[in-house]
């Protein structure tokens, strides 16, 4: 199976590991990941005020792309995916919006939002499955207790990420489950790092993090797995130190691990 | 040992456990009493109560003869005055105990051991704080000895 | 404490403007108060985001453009997610943030100033977001 | 000696956790006559009355006490069970060992010996039962119902169409009541003179129902079955049958000076007047203070233009006694005096009305044609201030406890009627809660601040100050912190609901009972909504609590239906527990004849043997079909000659003694 596939600038810099584990476990689940052609940065964060259509446009670019390749199209990072899904629910519903970024960009087809955008962590569990993922585990992370944590660009809004149940998520947990290590839930692992408040208000996201951490240390987590780089930093640098104990990793680099490719 | 547990032993030592026979109208008390358990609001156990159609027909005799045979205190509840389901039935009531008030007192009974007071059927809460209240002045009363007939002490 | 004069009808240019911007509509708001017991960043906030909304409703923007509480949000849709009344308040609060930054000579963060605010390891997603959420 | 039977119910844990049963059923054991003592976790159920029955059979009992819940609750259904196994009903007792025992004491230490207390009490009491027979007591297949608004109009066209005669009686000129004054109704806006004028006429010409407007209950006697009302008809001075309506009077009527009613006082009308254009019956009235003719004896303009010869000065007030065999109170609700909330200005500023007054300018009919303007100038306001619970929720004694219930959605009505027919115009609402607990009420009320734009304020106004044609209102924002001023052109007030001024009178009439509050008292405030204590008396509308439209026709149909059961039946069984005179002792002083609240004592005379010869004497005799059984005369009887079935001076002195052993 082959997937039209779409970075972002985090994951070309400060988050290579996401993308190389993600790449090679790919290959030995039996799906390719193929970069799409000159990707433009999505913009972080997805534009929230109707009248925003420039910040909207590469997105839009990249779903082209992956319709005319007849491909879905796979993001890794939590932000991309986040703006990439909810361009594409605007094309599809808002007749505002599509008419006038097609406008813009006088495409030979129209785009109307028809390209499916999956996360890779959806990859595994709705194309590969979790149980043929465990079939294929080599190295089981036996014993290892292990806290998702999820953040909030993937769960919210639910009614447009439609990724899990935003208030009790599980597809984190079951795909810890499938690399063979221990599951913890703990309560605060929906709730929001901080994100880019780390530029300004340090403070505040300090104890936001701090919480994050808290609760999941509580819970006697070992570490923590994330799909978001900035919730990787936010738990790893913004946290103050005398909570920061657990080791925070991206959730490929346990696939990789688990399959033998690390 | 508080001050409170001694003086809760104390009593316990005398054993002096008053008895108050409490005559309520079918109507309204009788109703009101009903309202007291049915939110589990106290009252002391030692109220114990007998149904009448009316406050008004409770005789001065039933009064006498329960302190003769050894209340400590009598109780008599009706409707508040105008809201008598009899019409006029607890205006006879008012005016019969005034009269019996004075008498009792004349024959050396504590009036503070005899109480008509008007308790209507939504009045849990007056209920139990007219019974508490009859209760606490008969404490201070000590046992009813005067009328007392001790051929009835078994 | 000054009395505060209520003109609802005469609603200046800017509130219309940050209806029209969110798609909001804030009048729906019942003040329940869950988005701002909801809300994870509300401990950086001088004014909760239920409060926001009644602000706007009784037509009092500068109070709410004036205050901290619009640059505390993460935008992590925590309250728009559990709103009974279906209202985004993330898009509420972006709509006021842009009609600041909109402003001439009024944008949070400047380009210039970014370097002192980060660090080696700060993903390039923290930036890029920052940029788009304080500046224009 | 007697056989006596004793069951106890644990009532689940209710009576058990707090009464040792085991205890109290060896205790009954040793009382005096008892044979037989059970207990049993449910004794109400049907193998619990099974107990008793086959108890009953097989023991031989012939005397039963039962102690359960209060006789208040089960009594009847204990009796029932004895008869059905052949025992005389009023041979069981109930010892009350719930509600009086086991749910006020909370320990089996207090709770068990209180119980066999009041069992004994009951064992000594039945010893002295006897059996007793209910009387029959025929029905007067009619009903009275009082107040003609729209709880009465509903109950009386509910009754009627069952086919029972009904006699409305109506205080004002017109059936109609409150309803008539309004415009639209919530939470649907049709207009209520739409839906509430086809009942009037239904009402005036169904030949079931006899119209007494202009009427009030003099006094009303008897009971269940056999009630007997006099009807005041005040003097009219028009004729009912000669008037056309064709209201010539009421336009060439030079007195001008009376406020009207129906407008709320904010018009004024003639001296005679017909209260509005749709009154039924169509017939106006003259008010004898304001008329000329009536104060200085000149004028008398209205007979000289009536084509019909219809005005007849001459008329008196006339009563009519009529036979009832079931009343329903529907005489609804008024709104509270304004004058003690100063604050507020009502009264000094023509421009703060009552949200009733505001029906009024609003409506179609009223004094303004339906445009909304300042009472003061005339002029449009703009801005439209409704402050809610105005003396509702308020513990001081200016206000009312109690929520009004009615006034959120009628100001919420209010303000949306405001905003559909002049979008320009502001609209804010002061409120505590807003309380919208209703179908479609909730939607309704979000739709005046989504859909118009009504401001809602969560806050109240602390004093509103004339300022030339303006009304600052000063009030607070709760949620926003802010205090706000406003320049209101018009401030509608939401004043508190009450029960009218004359329900002390009526019930004293009616032996019925009214709460704290002055409203009428259901008999069970959940599984006897609509009746009094009274047998025969029913309630229906306002008049028992704040309600809407809805509430009251649903109570008025419910009222209608208990009537119904009573009216349809042509005995009734009447209580047995009734007086008693012992002739051999009276001494015919007849003491008890005025203390009779029912009239049921007369005096009659009687052959007695006395000292071997007959001799005729005056005894005290009872009408077992008026004695109500309260007991009254057996006290006041000086040589004990009347004694009470059911509670005789015998039973009570042995519940007395078994109390105080």
């Amino acid at each position: 199976m082959k997937y039209s596939y779409y970075p972002g600038c985090t994951l070309k810099t400060k988050a290579q590991e996401l993308e190389k584990f993600a790449i090679d476990s790919a290959n030995v689940l039996g799906f390719e990941l193929q970069e799409q052609k000159e990707w433009q940065c999505c913009g972080a964060v997805y534009p929230l005020a109707s009248d925003e259509i420039a910040s909207k446009l590469s997105a839009v670019r990249s779903l082209v792309g992956a319709r005319d390749k007849g491909e879905k199209l796979v993001t890794l990072c939590a932000a991309c995916h986040h703006v990439i899904k909810r361009v594409n629910e605007d094309m599809k519903t808002k007749d505002d919006i599509r008419t006038k970024v097609n406008n813009y960009l006088e495409l030979t087809k129209e785009y109307e939002g028809e390209t499916e955008v999956l996360h890779y962590l959806e990859v595994l569990r709705d194309e590969i499955g979790f149980d043929e993922l465990a079939k294929k585990v080599t190295n089981p992370l036996t014993g290892r207790k292990i806290g998702a944590y999820y953040g909030c660009l993937l769960l919210r809004p639910s009614t447009t990420m439609n990724f899990d149940d935003p208030e009790n998520p599980s597809i984190m947990e079951d795909f810890i489950k499938a690399i063979g290590a221990t599951p913890v839930k703990y309560p605060y692992r929906t709730e929001c790092c901080g994100g880019y408040l780390c530029l300004d208000q340090k403070e505040l996201v300090t104890k936001m993090t701090d919480n994050i951490v808290k609760s999941a240390l509580q819970h006697e987590a070992q570490e923590i797995v994330t799909a978001c780089p900035l919730c990787k930093y936010n738990l790893e640098r913004s946290c103050s130190a005398e909570k920061n104990k657990l080791s925070i990793s991206y959730f490929t680099e346990l696939l990789a691990e688990a399959l033998g490719v690390k | 040992m508080s001050i409170e547990a001694k003086e809760i032993e104390g009593i316990n030592k005398n054993k002096f456990e008053p008895l108050i026979v409490a005559f309520c109208c079918n109507w309204c008390s009788y109703a009101g009493a009903d309202l007291a358990g049915t939110s589990r609001l106290s009252y002391p156990a030692n109220v114990k109560i007998i149904r009448v159609p009316c406050s008004c027909r409770v005789s001065e005799n039933f009064v006498l003869r329960a302190f003769q045979r050894g209340a400590d205190a009598v109780v008599i509840a009706g409707c508040h005055p105008g809201d008598c389901h009899y019409t006029s039935g607890n205006y006879h009531t008012r005016r019969r105990f005034s009269i019996l008030m004075n008498f009792l007192e004349y024959m050396g009974i504590e009036k503070e051991r005899f109480t008509v007071d008007w308790i209507s059927a939504a009045e849990g809460h007056k209920f139990a704080s007219v019974m508490n209240n009859a209760l606490e002045k008969v404490h201070k009363l000590g046992p009813n000895r005067k009328l007392r007939d001790d051929r009835w002490k078994r | 404490m000054k009395r505060v004069k209520m003109f609802s009808n005469n609603k200046s240019k800017e509130l219309n403007q940050i209806s029209q911007m969110s798609g909001q509509r804030i009048q729906d708001c019942i003040q329940c108060g869950k988005c701002s017991a909801s809300c994870p960043a509300s401990e950086g906030m001088d004014i909760l985001p239920h409060k926001v909304i009644r602000l706007l409703q009784t037509g009092q923007l500068d109070r709410v453009t004036e205050s901290k509480t619009i640059w505390s949000c993460a935008s992590c849709f925590t309250c728009s997610e559990r709103c009974p009344r279906g209202i985004d308040i993330a898009k509420v609060l972006e709509a006021v943030r842009l009609t600041v930054i909109r402003r001439t000579g009024e944008s949070r963060l400047m380009a210039d100033d970014i370097f002192e605010k980060i660090d080696d390891e700060m993903p390039q997603q923290a930036i890029v977001s920052a940029l788009r959420k304080y500046n224009k | 000696m007697q056989r006596i039977g004793v069951f106890v119910c644990w009532c689940g844990s209710n009576i058990a956790s707090t009464v040792d049963i085991d205890k109290v059923i060896k205790e009954a054991k040793k009382m005096p006559g008892v044979v037989h003592a059970k207990d049993y976790q449910y004794m109400c159920s049907e193998v619990g009355q099974n107990l008793i029955k086959d108890a009953i059979k097989e023991q031989k009992l012939d005397r039963v006490v039962v102690a359960s819940c209060s006789p208040r609750m089960h009594e009847a259904t204990f009796r029932k069970a004895a008869s059905e196994a052949g025992m005389n009903p009023f041979l069981l007792e109930v010892a009350n060992i719930r509600e009086h025992c086991s749910w006020v004491h909370k320990s089996k230490e207090e709770g068990t010996p209180k119980a066999i207390a009041l069992v004994g009490a009951a064992v000594a009491k039945v010893a002295f039962n006897t059996g007793l027979i209910s009387g029959e007591i025929d029905v007067t297949p009619r009903t009275l119902v009082i107040g003609g608004g729209i709880a009465g109009l509903q109950a009386a066209i509910d009754i009627a169409d069952a086919g029972y005669e009904v006699d409305i009686v109506e205080k004002t000129p017109s059936i109609g009541g409150k309803m008539s004054q309004i415009d639209k109704t919530f939470p649907t806006l049709d207009c209520a003179a739409c839906i509430l004028t086809p009942k009037m006429v239904e009402a005036s010409s169904h030949p079931n129902i006899t119209l007494y407007t202009y009427s009030e209950v003099e006094a009303v006697s008897g009971y269940v079955g056999n009630f007997e009302a006099i009807i005041k008809q005040k003097a009219r001075s028009v004729n009912l049958e000669k008037c056309t309506g064709c209201g010539v009077c009421t336009e060439k009527c030079p007195s001008r000076k009376a406020k009207s009613e129906f407008n709320e006082g904010l018009t004024n009308r003639g001296a005679i007047y017909s209260p509005f254009a749709q009154a039924v019956p169509n017939v106006p009235v003259i008010d004898r203070e304001a008329c000329i003719k009536f104060k200085t004896g000149k004028c008398g303009i209205c007979e000289k233009v009536c084509p019909s010869g219809a005005i007849e000065f001459f008329q008196e007030d006339t009563n009519i006694t009529k036979k009832y065999g079931a009343i329903v109170v529907a005489t609804g609700y008024d709104i509270i005096s304004l004058d003690k909330f100063g604050e507020y200005q009502y009264g000094n500023h023509p421009d703060v009305i009552t949200s009733l007054e505001f029906e009024r300018l609003t409506n179609a009919a009223g004094p303004t044609a339906g445009k909304l303007l300042c009472p003061s100038d005339n002029r449009k306001p703009k801005k439209v201030v409704f402050i809610q619970c105005v003396g509702s929720r308020d513990k001081s004694s200016r206000g009312k406890t109690y929520c009004s219930k009615i006034c959120c959605m009628y100001t919420a009505k209010h303000a949306m009627l405001l905003k559909d027919h002049y979008p320009e115009m502001e609209a804010y609402v002061f409120y505590i809660d807003v309380r919208t607990a209703g179908k479609n009420f909730e939607e309704f009320q979000r739709r005046a601040v989504e859909e118009y734009g009504v401001q809602y304020i969560k806050g109240t106004v602390g004093k509103i100050f004339p300022d030339g044609e303006k009304l600052q209102v000063h009030g607070v924002d709760a949620l926003t912190g802010d205090t706000i001023e406003i320049d209101a052109d018009m401030v509608v007030l939401a004043a508190a609901t009450k029960a009218q001024d004359d329900t002390d009178i009526l019930k004293r009439k009616l032996s019925i009972s009214t709460d704290t509050n002055n409203f009428f008292t259901e008999a069970h405030a959940k599984l006897r909504p609509v009746e009094t204590h009274s047998a025969g008396i029913y309630l229906a509308g306002a008049c028992q609590g704040p309600k809407d439209i809805p509430e009251t026709v649903a109570q008025a149909s419910a009222a209608a239906a208990k009537v119904i059961g009573v009216i349809s039946k042509t005995k009734l069984v009447s209580s047995p527990c009734v007086s008693e005179v012992d002739e051999s002792i009276c001494s015919g002083c007849l003491a008890c004849i005025k203390i009779c609240p029912y009239e049921a004592i007369s005096s009659s005379t009687v052959d007695v043997k006395e000292n071997g010869k007959t001799i005729s004497k005056v005894v005290a005799k009872v009408n077992e079909a008026l004695c109500q059984g309260c007991g009254g005369c057996t006290v006041a009887c000086r040589p004990g000659a009347i004694d009470l079935k059911g509670f005789t001076n015998r039973q009570i002195l042995a519940e007395v003694d078994a109390i105080c052993r």
